[in-house]
């Protein structure tokens, strides 16, 4: 075990996947300046900094992966991401399927979100849900440094363009990451608390802000179970339809926006899934339908708040057990 | 290093071009007889088509659009698996689930077609990046419209060409119609070539109903591009003749301007050449033709009698 | 009463709009060659056609709207928003809330989708979620000419930027609308079938294709509600919950894909809302999480098709009540 | 028609210049005593700001970008109100909302500030189509970076422009770098203003950090603008002396490029101008920067003393 930082575990996955694989490349805005290790590991063909362009990184990327090679591209921070939709999800996401299966599209797509850092809206957006939402695709947001790697060296090894953000507010937590081979399959949602009343249900940062609840819970008498979604896509939904089904309650928690959103998609797999066994409605803790404010103040009051996580677990287990 | 390959014929560039003009006319056929898929035909630009895509080696790579069938026949496609492709048969290149819009040959070197207008350009330097990574000396065409030079991924895309030194031989078909907008409405200029000055990037406007000129500005070009592996950009002045989809409609385009063209048009010029120069009679065309629309007869055939997809096809193929 | 299809109901919207107020303009590829009664009435300065580059297109008309105008732009099919995304959610969504209020954005962006031209997933992709999902946006999407043309003339003049969906499935089928003045209120649904025991509910054409099942219904003893969203953001929050706390049982139809559309952001509200009144699971009936084929045959069974919402009418009313 | 305004003297622009030089001192200083939101100034480039801001009319309106202090100030900007913002105080432009990377100021004319690089691109035409349709002898003046002139929104927007004849000054900061990445790598000449060659636009490259050529420049560019109705390129060359924000890295940078352009620093440029010339006595420049410091002392004690905005905030101005 070793303790480090998430940003430094992307680093490791990407160097060693690049090591295993000389298809592998990365570029993007400024990645070979800020990634020198990698730079000088692998030489300025593989490690490439860009013109300022998401759209023909991003279409790049697209073709490169298309013909053989195995892209990273960093588009740095989500909401730039608006300049690549048609390359990531008109093409990357189609062409497979309108070609009748001629190709495939082995990549990555890196980008930053979430608070913590008062950049504002044009910064910060919680966007993963519109990937989640577009054929084609699959999305990843871990939640610990153990979790970047090994979810980075297994989008880099799929065969299909892995949209994979990085909750700002994780970049420079460090935590413990195994001095082996790490590599965790996507498609996994993690338990990280077992519990038998309520099960909280989020990704990325929020994880730990319903560890926290949970710990306060805990305190209360109520038994919390805590899944990390990991992966929004493919969902896990074996996971956590066993845990509810266990447990009768759900609250589902994250940064982005409410409407649409990851926690709609959960809510309405549990409630048609589940429904014999809800015991009470499942709750939905989001970040407000608003811009991410600058302002720091601001900016901490729009993810949801482990107090809040803790009364939204208070108000399920009063709710009377339903007669129809 | 390949061998040269040998320069097409008159006769084989003619060939060649009746060929797409046979096709597409079948299409109009089909558009007029009934409920049919809109489709962007080409005709009237065969000589673009034509004349670049027999400037290429079997090794390039071919990235295309919404009017793609003249590249895709001029590469050797089979009409009849296109026209499947077309009305949504299993027998289609892509399975028909591309339709007439986005129809990627692999096997052909014809890639990644899109119908948005300007993703050929969005794909294009990063099948290049592959050829420069993955070696090889083929090269990689993209075809588009003066539309999509308008978009600004042409920007990005010719830029990041120029930036890392990629070999793409970009072709902008220049039609003079967007659609439903003619160019002037669109650029200050009436050209996409200077463009290419901003990305220190050679370029050449060729007359694009002329299929031998085309041939010849696209050999050097391509040499070019395979011999610096830089980029380049050929423009090719033509026009489509049609509406810009089947079934078609031109009221919205001067008379004048349409008859002024199919003047030009590349099939005409070609034929009466090879008249004059003795290498075709008029009967030997005639006769080219009948072969060649009887082929496609026989493809339309093949087409009508495939079955559609299985429905099990609406979900497979998503994910690899 | 007159009979008009959507394609003239947004005609006579946009004609009778610009004629009241002088702010309105009107732009977009082909928009002053397709609409010549418009530009002969309004003139070449207010009916303009564009370049190719819907990027600028919508960042002209945020620019604008910010500045005193009320710009109508018509991006033709949806899949070409990706091209827009960047102008149309930081710009207009955002920069009112990111100025502290000192600019609206009064802007109507229009965009066809939805199956039954065999164009494929390039000019046919339902992705009205995503804008539900961003802040700073209204979201449209009719089911009849009488909604295209009142809800029009509402999004004209809102003072905020409204994403309005036409289903190209819908575009030309006639339908009958006032003489009078027709104007609906963005965030209304509409309860097109009045019914007890199951609410069927769906937005756009596949509204038409639950109200052919509730006929079938009704003919096998069930009385189905069928509500039309309309609006989907702002969504009639209180029309549904109504609805549903009235019949116990719902069923979401659209033929955008499944996971985090709007069917699952209904199905979390009614499962939170209206969970004590629930008698079965909420059933989402979907387009499936593929691209749009290409194909007639495909095409057509890639939206929900009526027996299948008959069938789902029939799971929910077999449900028995559940009991915790 | 309004009068001609006074053409500022050489000491109203060394005013301007050290307004916002101390100003950027400011963010300097509290970014490096402790935590504080990442700002990215625009040390070395104040005779570009200045030197533009001041050939504009108060009906002028401006869009602008990510490092927009010297805009801002150069037009007037309290530097309370613009400190408070990017501390995120209620106080500030944008009552804390934006913070530092997107300030508006509606009545100074500063519009739709975007931090999305390219937005204030994007923006600029629709801006310019409002002073047209709407009337009004204002002209639009967008600011934008080099890396900004590679997005694909440029190329749109100045294509546009060039096609409806919009009222657009474009200027674009040239400052050699885009935040990691120098220009070389990302264009394969050194300037951006030939680009404009392809909309049929007029352009020019100044000085950037010789700032009465810069206010020549913008003079006439705008008064062509002004008249025509036409966009116009103006490109000022230029570098920024600092990292891409605070707290601030320069190790990516060649120390002799830095040092060679600190050697062109607009302020001492013309402070040794003014002094050559007897206009100003070092004494003066000291006395004028020393006043303006305090100036920017008392800035920031309104903004510190600012307080936080009501959290009702986070869900107020999201629609209108
Ligand atoms: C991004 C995008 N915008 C708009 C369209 C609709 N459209 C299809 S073809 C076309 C005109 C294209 O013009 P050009 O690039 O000159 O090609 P041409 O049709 O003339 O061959 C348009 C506007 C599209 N398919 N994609
Ligand atoms: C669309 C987008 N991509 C990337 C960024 C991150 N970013 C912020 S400033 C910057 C560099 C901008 O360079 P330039 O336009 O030359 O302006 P400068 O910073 O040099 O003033 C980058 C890459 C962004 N804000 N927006
Ligand atoms: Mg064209
Ligand atoms: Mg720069």
């Amino acid at each position: 075990m070793s303790l480090i930082t998430a940003h430094e575990a992307l680093g490791q996955a990407l160097a060693e996947e690049m090591r295993r694989d000389s298809r592998v490349l990365m570029f993007g805005e400024g990645v070979a300046t800020k990634r020198t290790d990698l730079l000088e590991a692998f030489g300025p063909q593989r490690v490439r900094n860009t013109p300022l362009a998401e759209g023909i990184i991003a279409g790049t990327a697209a073709g490169a992966a298309a013909t053989g090679l195995r892209p990273v591209v960093d588009l740095l921070f989500a909401p730039f991401l608006c300049f690549a939709m048609d390359e990531i999800v008109n093409s990357a996401g189609k062409l497979r399927y309108m070609s009748g299966g001629q190709f495939a599209f082995p990549m990555v797509v890196l980008a930053m979100t979430g608070g913590g850092w008062t950049v504002g809206a044009q910064h910060n957006h919680n966007v993963e849900a519109w990937f989640v939402h577009s054929p084609g695709l699959k999305v990843v947001m871990p939640s610990t440094p153990e979790d970047f790697k090994g979810l980075m060296k297994a989008a880099i090894r799929d065969d299909n363009p892995v949209l994979f953000f990085m909750d700002m507010g994780l970049a420079f937590v460090p935590g413990e990451v195994s001095e082996d081979e790490v590599l965790i399959p996507l498609g996994q949602a993690a338990v990280r608390r077992k519990g038998t009343d309520v099960t909280l249900i989020s990704y990325a940062k929020t994880v730990h802000t319903c560890l926290a609840a949970a710990e306060t819970l805990a305190e209360q008498g109520i038994s919390a179970e805590v899944i990390d979604l990991r992966t929004l896509k493919p969902l896990d939904e074996a996971t956590l339809l066993a845990s509810v089904r266990k447990t009768g309650r759900a609250v589902v928690v994250h940064e982005a926006s409410r409407l649409c959103g990851v926690g709609a998609e959960v809510a309405a797999i549990l409630s048609e899934k589940a429904f014999d066994h809800l015991k009470a409605p499942v709750l939905r803790l989001t970040g407000p339908d608003a811009p991410a404010p600058s302002s720091y103040v601001l900016e901490q009051a729009f993810a949801p708040q482990a107090d809040a996580i803790v009364q939204a677990g208070l108000t399920v287990m009063a709710e009377r057990v339903m007669a129809g | 290093m390949h061998p040269p390959r040998p320069v097409p014929s008159g006769p084989d560039l003619l060939a060649a071009m009746l060929r797409i003009r046979a096709y597409e006319e079948k299409i109009v056929a089909f558009s007029e007889a009934g409920p049919f898929p809109h489709v962007c035909t080409s005709v009237g630009q065969e000589a673009a088509a034509v004349g670049v895509v027999s400037a290429l080696r079997p090794e390039d790579e071919i990235l295309t659009n919404h009017r793609s069938a003249g590249h895709l026949l001029a590469r050797g496609a089979d009409p009849g698996r296109l026209l499947a492709e077309v009305m949504g048969r299993s027998t289609g290149y892509c399975k028909g689930k591309s339709g007439t819009l986005h129809v990627s040959v692999k096997e052909l070197g014809v890639i990644l077609t899109s119908t948005i207008v300007g993703g050929e350009l969005s794909l294009a330097p990063g099948v290049a990046l592959s050829r420069t990574m993955l070696g090889g000396e083929g090269i990689v065409v993209c075809f588009f419209g003066d539309g999509a030079a308008c978009e600004g991924i042409f920007h990005e895309s010719l830029n990041l060409a120029a930036v890392w030194n990629l070999p793409v031989l970009y072709v902008c078909e220049n039609n003079q119609w967007q659609a439903f907008v003619h160019r002037k409405e669109t650029m200050v200029g009436d050209h996409v070539s200077p463009w290419a000055a901003a990305y220190g990037m050679d370029s050449l406007t060729v007359d694009g109903n002329d299929v031998e000129s085309v041939l010849k500005a696209a050999t050097h070009a391509a040499a070019q591009v395979r011999e610096t592996r830089k980029p380049f950009l050929l423009e090719a002045w033509t026009y489509r003749q049609r509406g810009h989809m089947e079934p078609h409609d031109q009221s919205y385009v001067d008379p004048a301007e349409i008859a002024a063209w199919k003047e030009k048009d590349p099939i005409d010029r070609l034929s009466a050449r090879l008249i004059a120069s003795g290498e075709l009679t008029q009967g030997d065309i005639d006769a080219l033709r009948a072969e060649i629309r009887g082929a496609m007869d026989t493809a339309a055939d093949f087409a009508l009698a495939s079955p559609f997809p299985d429905p099990s096809e609406l979900t497979a193929d998503v994910y690899a």
